[in-house]
């Protein structure tokens, strides 16, 4: 059949011999990722109205153009990317009847040049699910354990060696919940009662020991957010009111400090507040802190703001203002030293894309993702 | 609702203190399912109960509208407008029998009520009525006042299909 | 700690005791449906945008109130009612990762009262997917056969004797393809070359035998869609063109007859065409045939309308043009007395209702279904 | 394509009347995917294959948009729009090695050419530039011609991403 379609080919190409020659017969490929930049935008979308079919997708920043997309099953969160950006991993929950049946949950290792799978651990099936968070589960600085929160609702965290790619350990930590990586053996858990406690892992990824911080915040009056940003060695809890409670875990130990507040007399009695999903985001390398704000009534903690609030980390001041081309819940700046600020609503489908530095909007990227939550870069 | 909450929060931290991990979990499932079940019926009996889809005569509002009063802390899909009601689910659904809770006052006698807002599991997103209130909502590390957090626990699946707002009494202040 | 509750509660209800009697403290329950009504409108969604998470609306078309929804898989399509209503039969497909894994094909069998699962039996993995059409699957007069289109491309029909709750046999249809149920156990399958074929099943479904009809239309002139309506013993199978092949299969036998026209020559040059996903449907009682059309070019076989013309299939007359809220791919006729004319349009959220009769817009029912397709009533 | 298509429909029949079924299913498998599948290299080749991204020299318009000429019987979302191109599968997905076929006229050219419609596999929905031109598109029941079907077979699962548009080379009218 071959040899005929040649000769078939040979045979209409003749007859148009005159005319310009003709298009050549194309042999369909597979596209690979180039290489990545910082300006790489991984957005999770839980699709809820089929969050069985959650996904996570891939953006240049630079361009808007999508570059690839991952299928991360029933009630996606979030990724974690290798600090070397070597792999993806994917916790992923499945039932082999969709809504019924048996309950498998995974860790999936994604390669980052053609997002194929190259390997799952199976992990508790106790997920921690609902409104996406990004601390339901977090990566150690080295890369070497994925951690991941599990509420039944008795809460506990989930320790995968991702370089051994096998299951580690449960690690229980009751009256506390989420998990915020402090370093390569350690991450940090909030509590119900006002304090934090820390865990520390051995190299194995068992735990080796358990410290709790004393009451730093008031769980009733002004609780903190669990959405919180790291600066460094320093995790930021901004609570409802828009106090910041840094909490520095250098050096494996737990140093409270004074809080200070996002909002002044003025602009409380305007009723600025803090509000959203991932409403706040830091640029390290220039030690700003971005945060969503919006003015409103009490239990605001979860709306959308229009505008974006800059503030310098040493100085505790704001220094900008970024009105946003349409509002946000969540929020995201890039590592690098030209960063982009982008913007995701689950009430819009796509994300928004700003530069950090001057505020200025650069492109709108349409969806999907149908309802972006996570953003998230190399 | 004070109370119950220093009760969950004091509770599980010091079992989880003085305990193996095995240990721990296991009695916490249980200590917890205690504690946001209090007020409820085993399932069993919940989904053979009659379901009262209309309101309750000292009430007033339109139950399928976000703004109803007992609609105060939910975040999610009215099971009113999915074939259940306020306080049924849907056909088919099963209801968690771990929730979070909420108080909020009825306009009609101006009494404040502890509201259960139980999920209904085991079919996906409802997708009518999306309502996102947030009146004493509270971050997921305190779950039982939390309504981000998925509450199909303690049913056959995870899989979540709308939520309810079952009046559970008054509440008392402490 | 429940008797603990008792009396608290009694204490609180004591210090409310000038007052009004406080609400009492409620049960939660679970609804169950109420007797069915030919107005029961079963709304297939595919969700296209999270097509794994397919699902099928119940609504009652006299209120547009949500009755409940079946979770429906991968790829859904269709259900399948028992002609008593006793069940409702759904194929459904898995994979044991979602999009990877292994791949499970089953018909469940859901209770009528409570839309739970009663049963399901394992099917050969090899459904047609893609756009849903409604002769993808069929069911047998009696109720005793669910038969489902199999495509991997080779065709076949997979037999599940619902009774029984076994698969029973996959009976190849080559060259053709689709099932269109002609009695209580036969089904017919348009081929490529302008045929049909009959299949009879014997009582236990297996084939029995198989008769192949004279060509009756030219698949490449003016092929006859695969969405035909069926009136009595008689399957109506419309062309591009608007021509309609009445196709009788009464006692077994393929009787063809003369095609007669939608259009005459005056609707013909305003380019009045056919169109749409399932564009026509027939109510038996009255002997009408509802066909969605619009104005256009070539090749819009598949585009939506903005009218419905209605037709007596006794006369081949046009009786009616309705005009629509809303353009429509999709319709269905429910079978009682005072039948409503019902439509969907995959690029609009939820239904629109009509009577049938009048053609008066009675409501629209708000999506979800996202994308909604089949229309299906008791 | 009439070549190709009595092919197709005469061929497969001609099988059905003669053998059994089982020996008819592997057959016509067979003899299907050789027919869709001539101008096409099989799935191991195709993903080891650049991917040319860009347009061939004699083409004119915007390969992202549903107007452009190779998308003529299209029917899904462009893989251009999701990673990958006219031509080739967005990162991580499988390209179908059966496809349906259409014919589209080259405007620069003024050529008519037969364009495989492979589909990208494996991921769910990409969602983005969705298409559906139906010129020369025909019911299911000639499947070589129908863009309804989901050409997701013979791929390691038949979970539909997006749909590629690629030049097999000039149709010839019998």
């Amino acid at each position: 059949m071959a040899a005929a379609l040649l000769t078939w080919c040979a045979l209409a190409q003749g007859v148009a011999a005159e005319s310009p020659a003709p298009l050549v017969a194309e042999q369909i490929g597979v596209a690979k990722l180039g290489a990545p930049t910082p300006h790489w935008l991984f957005v999770g979308d839980t699709n809820f109205l089929g969050y069985l079919d959650s996904k996570v997708y891939l953006f240049d920043g630079d361009t808007g153009a999508m570059l690839g997309m991952l299928s991360t099953g029933v009630w996606g969160n979030a990724v974690e990317l290798a600090p070397d950006f070597s792999a993806i991993y994917v916790p992923e929950m499945y039932y082999s009847r969709g809504t019924r049946g048996e309950r498998t949950e995974v860790l999936t290792t994604y390669d980052t040049t053609d997002l194929k799978p190259m390997g799952e651990v199976i992990i508790p099936a106790k997920r921690a699910t609902g409104i996406p968070h990004r601390a339901y589960q977090g990566i150690t600085d080295d890369g070497r354990f994925v951690l991941i929160d599990n509420m039944t609702p008795a809460t506990s965290v989930s320790v995968v060696d991702v370089v051994a790619q096998k299951f580690v350990a449960e690690i229980e930590i009751a009256g506390c919940n989420l998990v915020y990586p402090t370093g390569n053996r350690s991450f940090a858990s909030l509590c119900g009662d006002g304090t934090l406690q820390q865990i520390e892992l051995d190299d194995h990824g068992n735990l080796k020991s358990r410290t709790r911080s004393e009451k730093f915040f008031d769980p009733d009056k002004d609780p903190v957010t669990e959405k919180a940003s790291r600066f460094g060695d320093t995790w930021l809890f901004i609570s409802f009111d828009g106090n910041v409670h840094a909490v520095d875990f250098a050096g494996g130990t737990i140093k409270l400090t004074k809080p200070w507040a996002l909002f002044n007399d003025v602009e409380r009695k305007a009723t600025w507040k803090i509000g959203g999903g991932q409403f706040n985001a830091v640029h390290n390398q220039t030690g700003r802190l971005y945060v969503i704000v919006h003015q409103g009534g009490p239990y605001g903690h979860k709306e959308s703001g229009k505008d974006v609030w800059v503030y310098d980390l040493a100085t505790h001041k704001g220094v900008a203002q970024i009105p946003l081309a349409s509002p946000a819940s969540s929020i995201g700046v890039t590592k690098d030293a030209a960063p982009l600020l982008v913007t995701s609503d689950p009430a819009m489908p796509g994300a928004v894309v700003y530069d950090a530095l001057t505020g200025a909007h650069q492109r709108t990227i349409e969806g999907p993702p149908f309802t972006p939550a996570s953003i998230q870069s190399p | 609702m004070k109370w119950l909450d220093n009760w969950f929060t004091k509770g599980t931290r010091r079992i989880a203190r003085n305990t193996s991990r095995r240990d721990f979990l296991s009695r916490v499932g249980v200590a917890m399912v205690g504690t946001a079940a209090i007020p409820l019926l085993p399932v069993a009996r919940a989904s053979a109960a009659e379901s009262p889809r209309a309101p309750q005569p000292a009430e007033e509002g339109d139950p399928l509208s976000c703004e109803y009063w007992r609609h105060c802390a939910i975040d999610g899909y009215l099971c009113g407008c999915c074939g259940g009601s306020a306080n049924s689910c849907p056909p088919g659904a099963e209801p968690s029998p771990v929730t979070w809770i909420g108080t909020c006052r009825n306009p009609v006698d101006g009494r404040d009520y502890i509201i259960s807002y139980n999920d209904c599991c085991g079919k996906s997103a409802c997708g009518h009525c999306l309502c996102n209130r947030n009146e004493g909502d509270r971050p997921v590390y305190q779950p039982a006042k939390s309504n981000d957090i998925n509450w199909c626990h303690g049913t056959k699946t995870n899989i979540y299909h709308c939520s309810t707002s079952v009046v559970l009494g008054l509440a008392v202040a402490d």
